[in-house]
């Protein structure tokens, strides 16, 4: 990704678009042919949010992610044989296989996580912040989460902290409706987006089928950070169109409001701005990459036992 | 006593059944514990058979899900709460350690508060979910602390600890959620706290195992038995207050001890029974207590690697025949 | 304190106040001779909140108080003797002597406990109104904590489950411009009443020099909760004209402002709704009752070091 | 080298004012440590000195505040964050524990972070500040913990820690801060992690002995020798990982095993040093390890009840000329 581009060619973000797509989809497979250590956690229907957020970033900002976070490593840069590796338990992943999918990190592209602990990744943003703000650099945390954290502790005292030493960091809360087994409406009293509010800084919802508008978005929220004014919080509205681990019936989701997001997939649209050949070679160069990736990952060694840290 | 063969699960289901059933005072709250009935099924049909008012699904929010417990017990509620696994507790340290454990000392009243919480290494969830800290707990004041291995207990303490006027944290393990053992049906029937359980009686070695590890232990020991060497095996149950006397009646007797848990062993559960074995069997003990022990290491994700980082069967077994030489 | 009752009359008012006021600088006087263990936070100045939302309580609602709660103890109706041998390390103290300010309680007047864990009675206080609501009474739980709390994750989670679940509860900041030793703008970014708007319940700023504007208050935000209509958030806007601790010189504050807060002082404005000669009765009253307390103290036993609990 | 008899807190206070000088990587926050210089003068100056962008008061936010550490040190920093309390590490769990403990495992990299805490029962804060939990710590991979008990080894251990890549718990001594002890005024000096002093040699007994109790053993220990007893002291000053050779090297000598803390017996450093101990020198023990402890009891406020409750120096003696019988 070059610097400070603010708004990439269509052609890019359907190409990212699709990658985490695609790259869950086809972990989903292997998944299912048991080839995946530990729980699987999938963001299909959230790529915009990830892709449009990451569309403001350079590789020097940093990001930290969830449980439920492909998309924003994919994003962010990650590499896609390390990442495909490691969720097939390999000792070429990016921590040769031992951690899987709740635990993927690649500093060197500023991915600082993903994590295990809902909330977790508040205050280590936070922290990257400040560090970024007491070094000068003008690079930006951005702290992904879902609406569920919002109910941690974390979420208030990292938005508080965040203000008063107006730290370079934009809060991403990817509103998917649920948090777990059971829907927003349990874990967030009002709205998410109003927390910022009373902490001083801006609150902004917007809508995550968009991916434009999740990027013009964040392309505010970034700039706003990189001139040292300070946090945002983003609330972006989206849908969790798996269930909350591959294997989740999702029975306690309603199949019509599901369908209503599968309507205005935001890859599909993504494709639909591209001539029907380019978005075609673009499918085309994604399947051969993941399958590539499969394949080596396959071809590699299991994670060594011995190798325990 | 009738009794069915029980998944683990089923028997925190039916203990939270039947107290909830004996008194309505007692209410659940936890992540996904009401509608879904938990997100491994272990909470299934509370919600629909005693209502929205006493099975409460709560945002996530540990800390104050354990000041739920603290509070509403504290106006005369006898509540459970969830928080789920182990490492989450993390969240509720202060409400556990900070004011649960001292309400008592405080107020000079009681607490009836039972925390439930899964630990260890069984389901390939990586080193942020199968973490076991229980003698963390254990360190604490004014906290009862079991650790059921098997369903007939994980009934049984579970019913105690609801029944118990003080803080009782609860750790089932999650690699054992659907083993089986036969299950007391009762509705009296307890598993009294503070009591070990000596799952199988012999001469020559005292094997302490908890959670996960009794099983294995239970197997090593019919296997040494063929190989000549006769093993007592003692499932603590509670971890705080610790069975003093069981384990040091038998190491007296045995004059050879073996811990086995899923932890690690430094400043762990086996460091306090190894001290307590030395310092009250001094001059009964025959060889150097030995602690089997997860690697100090993280917890992997794949499977393989979790069980290459926890005693098995036959390293129990030969620890047992080396101590016995 | 008789159920119900609204406003009470002025010279109720007064004596509850002046106790307050009273009881801290004879403990402080005490502690001065080194009779008293353990460090003393007092709540000089701030007496008006403690008095003004206790007015609206019953004794069968039930608070939180916090490291600084002698007037919240106080307000709620603790035994003045047992407070005072307890400060006083004595055997007939709340928990025998043996803890001493930061851990005093009275669960028969609804005293669940001061705490020395800054923010640690948020939770209590939200589950002891989830408590109160499972058994359909209508009492409420108040939860006093200083704005510097309004920082600690449990704040955030406090107001947000206790919205969800629409429990009789009122948060009641005392916003004294301090915390420790560094002024309000250290801690909280924003205003704290405005919190609440977020989680879609009302906050409410008022003025704590004015022991009717907090009875007032307070009073609906305790009849909201009792009607089953949801928490309320009040911020007291008050003074802490003591140190953080007796000993404490607050170099770190403002003279001008500190005095400025005295020429306003709760405690003589009440007096001054009385006649001279009724309040030179409650004077003396509340002098007898002191000096009593602190002579039967002083005559009990010494906590005993055979009683560790 | 020169040394000065330096209080406890003017060794911290040296050491950060040395490594923020030495390194503008180094940063401080923490509640209070910045304007007032800490709530008990520790950290006074910095400010002062290195500015308000490298020295920072926090808001009462302990997750966030170690949170802070994780994330600046994840980005190159190499900061120093302050809990104030050991009680108030309990709101910090997650970050210490599942968080920083955990990214050099997930992440491969360094995070060169240091938490200091303040522990103990010095200071009659009563219950809920004065809990003495090292063990805890010490318990999870990937956490590097320290307990100076004086001046020098304030200084010179979190000189090591902050230079160390490895996130570092720094656990001080409430009861200390005052205290003396010469101390190098270098800039050089360091006291190595993972190593232990033995404070005084001898050949009957063995005494471990951290943090506030060090002092005491030594004053015992004297008492001792007059009485004829001759006692080695060991002060491991880092409890994790623990310098297994020199205890194991000194009670493989004497045979003999006496460990003094202030936290209570259970579940503590004072088991692991026993269970070690048991562990590796079996054939040479003469006498049951002895663990002199603070009672298993929440910590009183006043003075002498909190004294009543840990080992004074009388109660060491007695056990000494006991154990050497
Ligand atoms: C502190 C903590 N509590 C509970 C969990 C269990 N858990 C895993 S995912 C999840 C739901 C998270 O919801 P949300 O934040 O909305 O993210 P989403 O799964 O929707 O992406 C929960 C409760 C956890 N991992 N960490
Ligand atoms: C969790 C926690 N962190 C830090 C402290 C140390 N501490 C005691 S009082 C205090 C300031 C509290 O400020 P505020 O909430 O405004 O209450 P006030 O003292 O003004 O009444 C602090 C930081 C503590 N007791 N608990
Ligand atoms: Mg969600
Ligand atoms: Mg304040």
């Amino acid at each position: 990704m070059p610097d400070d581009v603010t708004s990439p060619p269509p052609a890019d973000l359907y190409r990212r678009l699709l990658l985490c797509r695609r790259f869950e989809e086809v972990v989903a497979e292997q998944y299912r042919e048991g080839r995946v250590p530990g729980p699987l956690h999938l963001a299909l229907g959230q790529e915009a949010t990830a892709v449009g957020v990451c569309a403001a970033l350079r590789r020097t900002d940093v990001i930290t992610s969830t449980h439920r976070g492909h998309h924003h490593c994919l994003a962010k840069g990650a590499d896609v044989d390390r990442m495909m590796a490691e969720l097939l338990g390999r000792r070429t992943g990016y921590s040769a296989g031992r951690n899987g999918s709740m635990h993927i990190a690649d500093p060197d592209v500023g991915l600082l996580g993903t994590n295990g602990i809902v909330g977790g990744g508040l205050p280590i943003a936070t922290g990257a912040a400040f560090g970024l703000q007491v070094q000068g650099r003008d690079d930006v945390a951005v702290c992904f989460f879902g609406e569920g954290a919002t109910a941690t502790g974390n979420f208030g005292e990292a938005l508080n902290l965040a203000a008063l030493w107006a730290l370079p960091v934009v809060f991403v809360c990817e509103n998917n409706r649920f948090a777990e087994l059971t829907p927003s409406s349990t874990h967030v009293a009002g709205e998410v987006w109003q927390r910022a509010e009373a902490y001083g800084f801006p609150g902004v919802r917007v809508d995550g089928g968009d991916v434009h508008a999740v990027a013009a978005a964040s392309h505010e929220a970034v700039a706003r950070a990189r001139a040292g004014d300070g946090p945002t919080l983003l609330e972006v509205m989206t849908y969790r169109l798996s269930g909350h681990y591959v294997g989740d019936p999702a029975e306690y989701r309603d199949e019509a409001e599901a369908q209503a997001w599968r309507d205005r997939d935001a890859v599909v649209r993504a494709r639909a701005d591209l001539a029907e050949t380019d978005a075609a070679a673009i499918d085309d160069e994604i399947e051969t990459l993941l399958a590539g990736a499969v394949e080596r990952a396959l071809a590699a060694p299991a994670a060594d036992p011995e190798e325990l840290g | 006593m009738t009794t069915r063969p029980l998944k683990f699960w089923q028997g925190v289901n039916q203990a939270l059944h039947q107290e909830m059933e004996r008194d309505e005072k007692v209410v659940l709250v936890g992540e996904d514990v009401g509608g879904p009935g938990g997100p491994y099924g272990v909470t299934r049909n509370l919600r629909a058979t005693f209502g929205p008012n006493r099975v409460r699904d709560t945002p996530i929010s540990e800390a104050t899900i354990a000041g739920l417990g603290v509070g509403a017990a504290a106006v005369g509620l006898r509540p459970v709460v969830e928080l789920m696994f182990f490492d989450f507790c993390m969240l509720a340290m202060d409400q556990i350690v900070n004011q649960a454990a001292k309400y008592r000392y405080f107020t000079g009243r009681s607490l009836p508060l039972t925390i439930r919480t899964m630990s260890g290494s069984g389901g390939s969830y990586g080193a942020q979910h199968c973490q076991s800290f229980e003698a963390w707990f254990a360190a604490v004041p004014g906290l009862t602390v079991v650790m059921p291995s098997n369903a007939r207990d994980a009934k049984g303490l579970l019913k105690s600890a609801i029944r118990s006027d003080d803080p009782t944290l609860v750790i089932e393990t999650f690699g054992l959620l659907t083993a089986r053992r036969d299950t007391p049906v009762d509705e009296d029937f307890l598993v009294p706290l503070g009591v070990a359980e000596t799952r199988r009686t012999g001469d020559d070695v005292t094997v302490v195992a908890t959670g996960r590890m009794v099983d294995r232990a239970l197997e090593a020991a019919e296997r040494a038995a063929a190989d000549g060497v006769s093993v007592e095996v003692i499932d603590p149950r509670t971890i705080a207050p610790l069975d003093r006397a069981t384990i040091v009646g038998s190491v007296s007797r045995t004059g050879r001890l073996v811990v086995v848990q899923e932890a690690p062993a430094p400043f762990s559960v086996a460091a306090e029974v190894c001290a307590l074995a030395v310092e009250e069997c001094f001059g009964r003990l025959r060889a150097a207590p030995v602690r089997l022990c997860a690697e100090f290491a993280n917890v992997p994700t794949p499977q393989d690697l979790v069980e290459a980082r926890v005693p098995g069967v036959d390293t129990i077994h030969a620890a047992l025949l080396k101590v016995a030489e």
